[in-house]
């Protein structure tokens, strides 16, 4: 079973986007549970969001503590949270931002991958909304999940042009990846 | 005509309840289906194993009777079962004005299409004549008595008619059991208007009030002639129609039949007490043109 | 008798319930007075008063708790209400 | 009767668990759904009122009161009326119902109400614990609590027949665990429609408010009957004990999923420790339990689906034989210090041959989370307990003592 935790602020959708990481990948054939890190949090508090993805029925209720992958929205939030908390040795951070990994003095061994989601998102969609891009990248930063399948679980959610424009960034996103 | 309200209830002699039930079932007829709450009425009519209803009938709690009409009313209709049934949820000042303000104000707002008929005898008559938010000035009930330094109930009596009408609904009237061909006519004109109706009637309680069995009519019948309860109807929330009072008696002719304004003629100072409810009949005329 | 499910009752049941016994005094009709008007059988809180075919009515004596309301609004003084011999 | 997750996993969306309930219900075919909005509920109501604006619910009312109170009160009128009502609340809201819980179970109205439970205030609190449902077990509604999203989904379906079964006719509460089972989205199998034609037939009760035949409802019980009133009541729930079995039993044949009826057993058999539980606590227990077992822990899991009826006979077949039983409650009863589930199993033991100890477990107050080591540092305890007996009975589970 792999574990992901998605931090970001509160109307950034990173609970939108750990429930369209558990639809992909079911669709991927595998079995997934998405749920938020409860609270009363109103637009631009922290948040936290987790998806958990197994080859079995997922029967766990806590919360992730031990993280396989974690997922950054907002580079900011390093001052506030401790996003690197509990991480895996052999696991990934990725981080939105325009800096390189090195840049992040994380206590972590786990490895630390960067990409500008947010520049994407302004090209591409045209707004700074970075939840769906940074799915792409971490279906390439992870080989976990087939960017085909978060395109398809994107498009089924946001129908018409606003899906269309997410799924050009986030196959964007994840080519910046496969290319790093 | 055999009443849709079977004899046989345990009301008592004289009881203002049982013909505001009879006046409004022989304006319902049999298609109709009544709740009511907590109370005397309920009480007296439906001992188990034994109903006085010829008509369905429902009691569930004292503060949630137009919840139930609601229900009721959605139910008949997702069925297709609504044909011409009329549902009329009874009930006295207290479940009316006060523990079920909640559920009637909701009621109207949505717009059921039911009709309430509110018994008004101004006091908790099944649990012993308390007060209720419908309990005129200077009446002693058991809870705001009469003593060495109080003359009874210091409040007004709450306007309910005016909250139902400033819900929208439709229809609207005040009536009496003192006048039942009065009564029996507006609860008809409410059941057969579309939407959240309301009939409010005054209804003389010979227990609480303390005059004798036979009075019940004669005392409903001087609280309109003293101007202290006019009848009216409102469409849409404007009075359209008044019964005109030529000659208004004096406010103490209706005030020395009861015992619960005994003290306002025993006790030094009462006539102050009797000059201000004069001074509200006094409005009453005014306000509602009864002249 | 065994209770329905949530002790359902059948429709004008409290007939077998007596309430004449509650009487003091009781109402007799005096039919030369009468004018038929039918107020009493409107008013009676108890439904006691009765038609009958003549057009007139009669008191239904298993019912009537004697209140009196019939007497007292009787627009002839067609009704006398006398003590109940016991 | 276990669960063929593969077989399932072609007819599976991933959804959120308040919408694979929304969807249950109008699968169920609901007259009239009455319900106030509250926190962790409001999504399922949402969804219902969806369901209705794009006219997917056809032959039902939505009312839209204004309170829990009235909520469940306009189903008294509508169920009594011959339709099929559903609510669903929580916390406050099922508090603010207490009264008419009781009315609709005495009126025998087969009433059905998702329960998603929460903690009660003071202080406010809206995460997961079940202190609400709990706080109402001896209201005369059948309560069955759930495990994961499919569980309630299919559980709804259930309770409509179980309700609604002319030897039972009380009202049901399923209960399913705030946020946690509320908000997750997980892969389910949304009810299908024609099959629950076939499970569920129409709500036609023996008696209704109908002018053509005018029954009185609500009649007052004095002494000479209040007591027969209330045995009626019992023995229906002793009935249900079977109905509940059964209609587990035959959802399995439809639709091919079964969770237990009363209870569920996962590694009972030659047990030592037996761990009881109710909600979506069982799902990491389970986890926790694979893990000890792998290490050699005989260690099994009693999932006490029907806390009323409460299952004491099923109960008392499955620890007959164990070592220790560990009663695991999110709810207390303050002043007793215990929780509902620890309280009425040492009650089912007692008086009889079982000689087991049962210690309690106080556990997920207000959301606290439980994760795996909580479990393994309660059979832990346990262990102790086959050692050396008990040195306390029951007691809150990872108490901050530094707050205190």
């Amino acid at each position: 079973m792999k574990e992901i935790r998605i931090h970001g602020r509160g109307g950034q959708g990173s609970v939108t986007a750990a429930e369209l990481l558990a639809v992909a990948a079911f669709a991927d054939g595998k079995f997934s549970q998405a749920f938020p890190a409860f609270g009363v949090e109103r637009r631009g508090a922290p948040v936290q969001a987790f998806t958990r993805i197994s080859e079995d029925p997922i029967r766990l209720r806590a919360q992730v503590y031990e993280p396989d992958y974690v997922i950054v929205q907002d580079p900011t939030l390093l001052e506030v949270v401790s996003i690197a908390s509990g991480a895996k040795d052999d696991g990934l951070i990725l981080i939105n931002s325009d800096f390189d990994p090195e840049h992040f003095d994380l206590d972590t061994n786990a490895k630390i991958m960067t990409v500008n989601a947010t520049k994407i998102a302004l090209d591409i969609i045209g707004r700074p909304i970075v939840n769906t891009v940074l799915l792409g990248a971490f279906a390439g930063a992870s080989g976990l999940i087939d960017p085909a399948s978060i395109k398809e679980a994107v498009m089924e959610r946001f129908p018409g042009k606003v899906g269309e424009k997410n799924a050009e960034a986030i196959q964007k996103a994840y080519d910046m990846m496969m290319e790093a | 005509m055999k009443s849709l309200l079977a004899p046989g209830h345990r009301g008592c002699a004289g009881c203002c309840d049982a013909m505001a039930a009879k006046f409004t079932l022989m304006a319902a007829g049999e298609d109709c289906i009544v709740v009511s709450p907590t109370g005397c009425l309920e009480v007296m009519t439906t001992p188990y194993p034994e109903s006085s209803w010829g008509v369905p009938f429902i009691h569930s709690l004292f503060e949630n009777n137009a919840a139930v009409a609601s229900g009721i009313e959605a139910a008949l209709k997702s069925k297709g079962e609504m044909g011409n049934t009329k549902i009329i949820a009874m009930g006295g000042d207290g479940a009316t004005l006060d523990i079920g303000m909640r559920s009637v104000s909701g009621a109207f707002e949505r717009g059921h299409d039911f009709t309430f008929v509110c018994i008004d005898n101004e006091a908790y008559m099944n649990t012993g004549v308390q007060r209720s938010a419908a309990t005129p000035f200077a009446a002693s009930t058991t809870t705001s008595p009469s003593g060495k330094v109080s003359f009874g109930n210091i409040r007004p009596k709450k306007n309910m008619p005016a909250i139902i009408a400033a819900h929208g609904s439709p229809y609207v009237a005040t009536t009496s059991i003192g006048y039942p061909k009065d009564m029996i006519r507006k609860v008809k004109t409410a059941v057969d208007v579309e939407g959240p109706t309301y009939v409010h009637a005054h209804s003389p309680c010979t227990t609480g009030w303390g005059f004798d069995t036979s009075k019940t009519v004669e005392v409903a019948k001087m609280a309109v002639e003293t101007c202290l309860w006019p009848l009216y109807e409102m469409e849409d929330g404007e009075i359209t129609k008044v019964k005109k009072i030529k000659n208004p008696k004096p406010v103490e002719d209706y005030l020395k039949m009861q015992r619960r304004f005994k003290h306002l003629f025993t006790k030094e100072g009462g006539d102050e007490f009797i000059k201000q409810i004069q001074a509200l009949a006094d409005e009453n005329i005014v306000k509602f043109g009864l002249q | 008798m065994t209770i329905p499910l949530g002790g359902v009752c059948a429709p004008g049941s409290t007939l077998v319930n007596k309430t004449g016994g509650w009487r003091t005094f009781k109402p007799v009709f005096d039919y030369d007075k009468c004018i038929k008007c039918k107020l009493c059988e409107l008013l009676c809180p108890d439904m006691s008063v009765d038609p009958r075919d003549d057009g007139f009515f009669e008191f239904n004596y298993d019912f009537c708790k004697g209140c009196g309301i019939c007497a007292n609004e009787c627009p002839k003084d067609a009704i006398e209400m006398v003590l109940e011999e016991k | 009767m276990q669960r063929d997750f593969e077989k399932d996993k072609k007819n599976m969306v991933v959804v959120e668990g308040s919408y694979a309930v929304a969807s249950a219900v109008k699968s169920c075919r609901p007259n009239v759904i009455s319900a106030y909005p509250i926190t962790p509920q409001t999504h399922i109501v949402e969804d219902l009122s969806q369901f209705m604006a794009d006219g997917a619910i056809p032959n039902c009312e939505y009312i839209n009161v204004e309170s829990e109170f009235s909520a469940l009160s306009a189903l008294v009128g509508s169920s009594a009326a011959g339709a099929r009502s559903y609510s669903a609340t929580t916390s406050q809201g099922l508090e603010l119902m207490h009264e008419v819980l009781f009315n609709v179970s005495g009126m025998r109205l087969p009433v059905v109400m998702t329960v998603v439970n929460r903690a009660v205030s003071a202080p406010i609190n809206i995460w997961n614990d079940h202190q609400d449902s709990i706080s109402q077990r001896d209201t005369g509604w059948i309560q069955l609590y759930a495990e994961d999203t499919q569980e309630i989904s299919d559980m709804t379906a259930q309770a409509f027949k179980i309700a609604e079964d002319p030897e039972i006719l009380l009202p049901v509460m399923t209960c399913m665990d705030g946020f946690i089972l509320s908000h997750v989205y997980e892969p389910v199998v949304l009810l299908e429609d024609d099959i629950v034609a076939e499970y569920l037939p129409p709500f036609e009760p023996e008696f209704k408010l109908d002018p053509k035949n005018p029954k009185t409802f609500g009649a007052f019980a004095d002494p000479n009957s209040y007591t027969e009133f209330r045995y009626l009541q019992q023995q229906a729930m002793d009935k249900a004990l079977k109905k509940i079995e059964d209609a587990a039993a035959e959802f399995y044949d439809l639709f091919g999923r079964h969770y237990g009826g009363l209870i569920d057993t996962y590694e009972t058999d030659d047990a030592d420790i037996i761990l009881m539980a109710m909600g979506s606590i069982v799902g990491t227990i389970k986890d926790a339990i694979d893990k000890l077992r792998a290490k050699g822990v005989k260690v099994g899991l009693l999932k006490v689906r029907s806390f009323r009826p409460f299952p004491v006979e099923a109960i008392r077949n499955v620890v007959k034989d164990a070592k220790v039983v560990v009663a695991l409650d999110k709810n207390i009863s303050i002043g007793l210090n215990e929780g509902a589930l620890f309280t009425e199993t040492k009650a089912s033991l007692y008086n009889t041959k079982i000689d087991v100890p049962v210690i309690g477990f106080m556990i997920g107050h207000g959301g606290r989370d439980i994760p795996t080591g909580t479990i393994e540092n309660i059979i832990d305890e346990a262990k102790k307990v086959i050692d050396s007996g008990i040195t306390v009975e029951s007691q809150f589970t990872d108490l901050k003592e530094e707050l205190l």
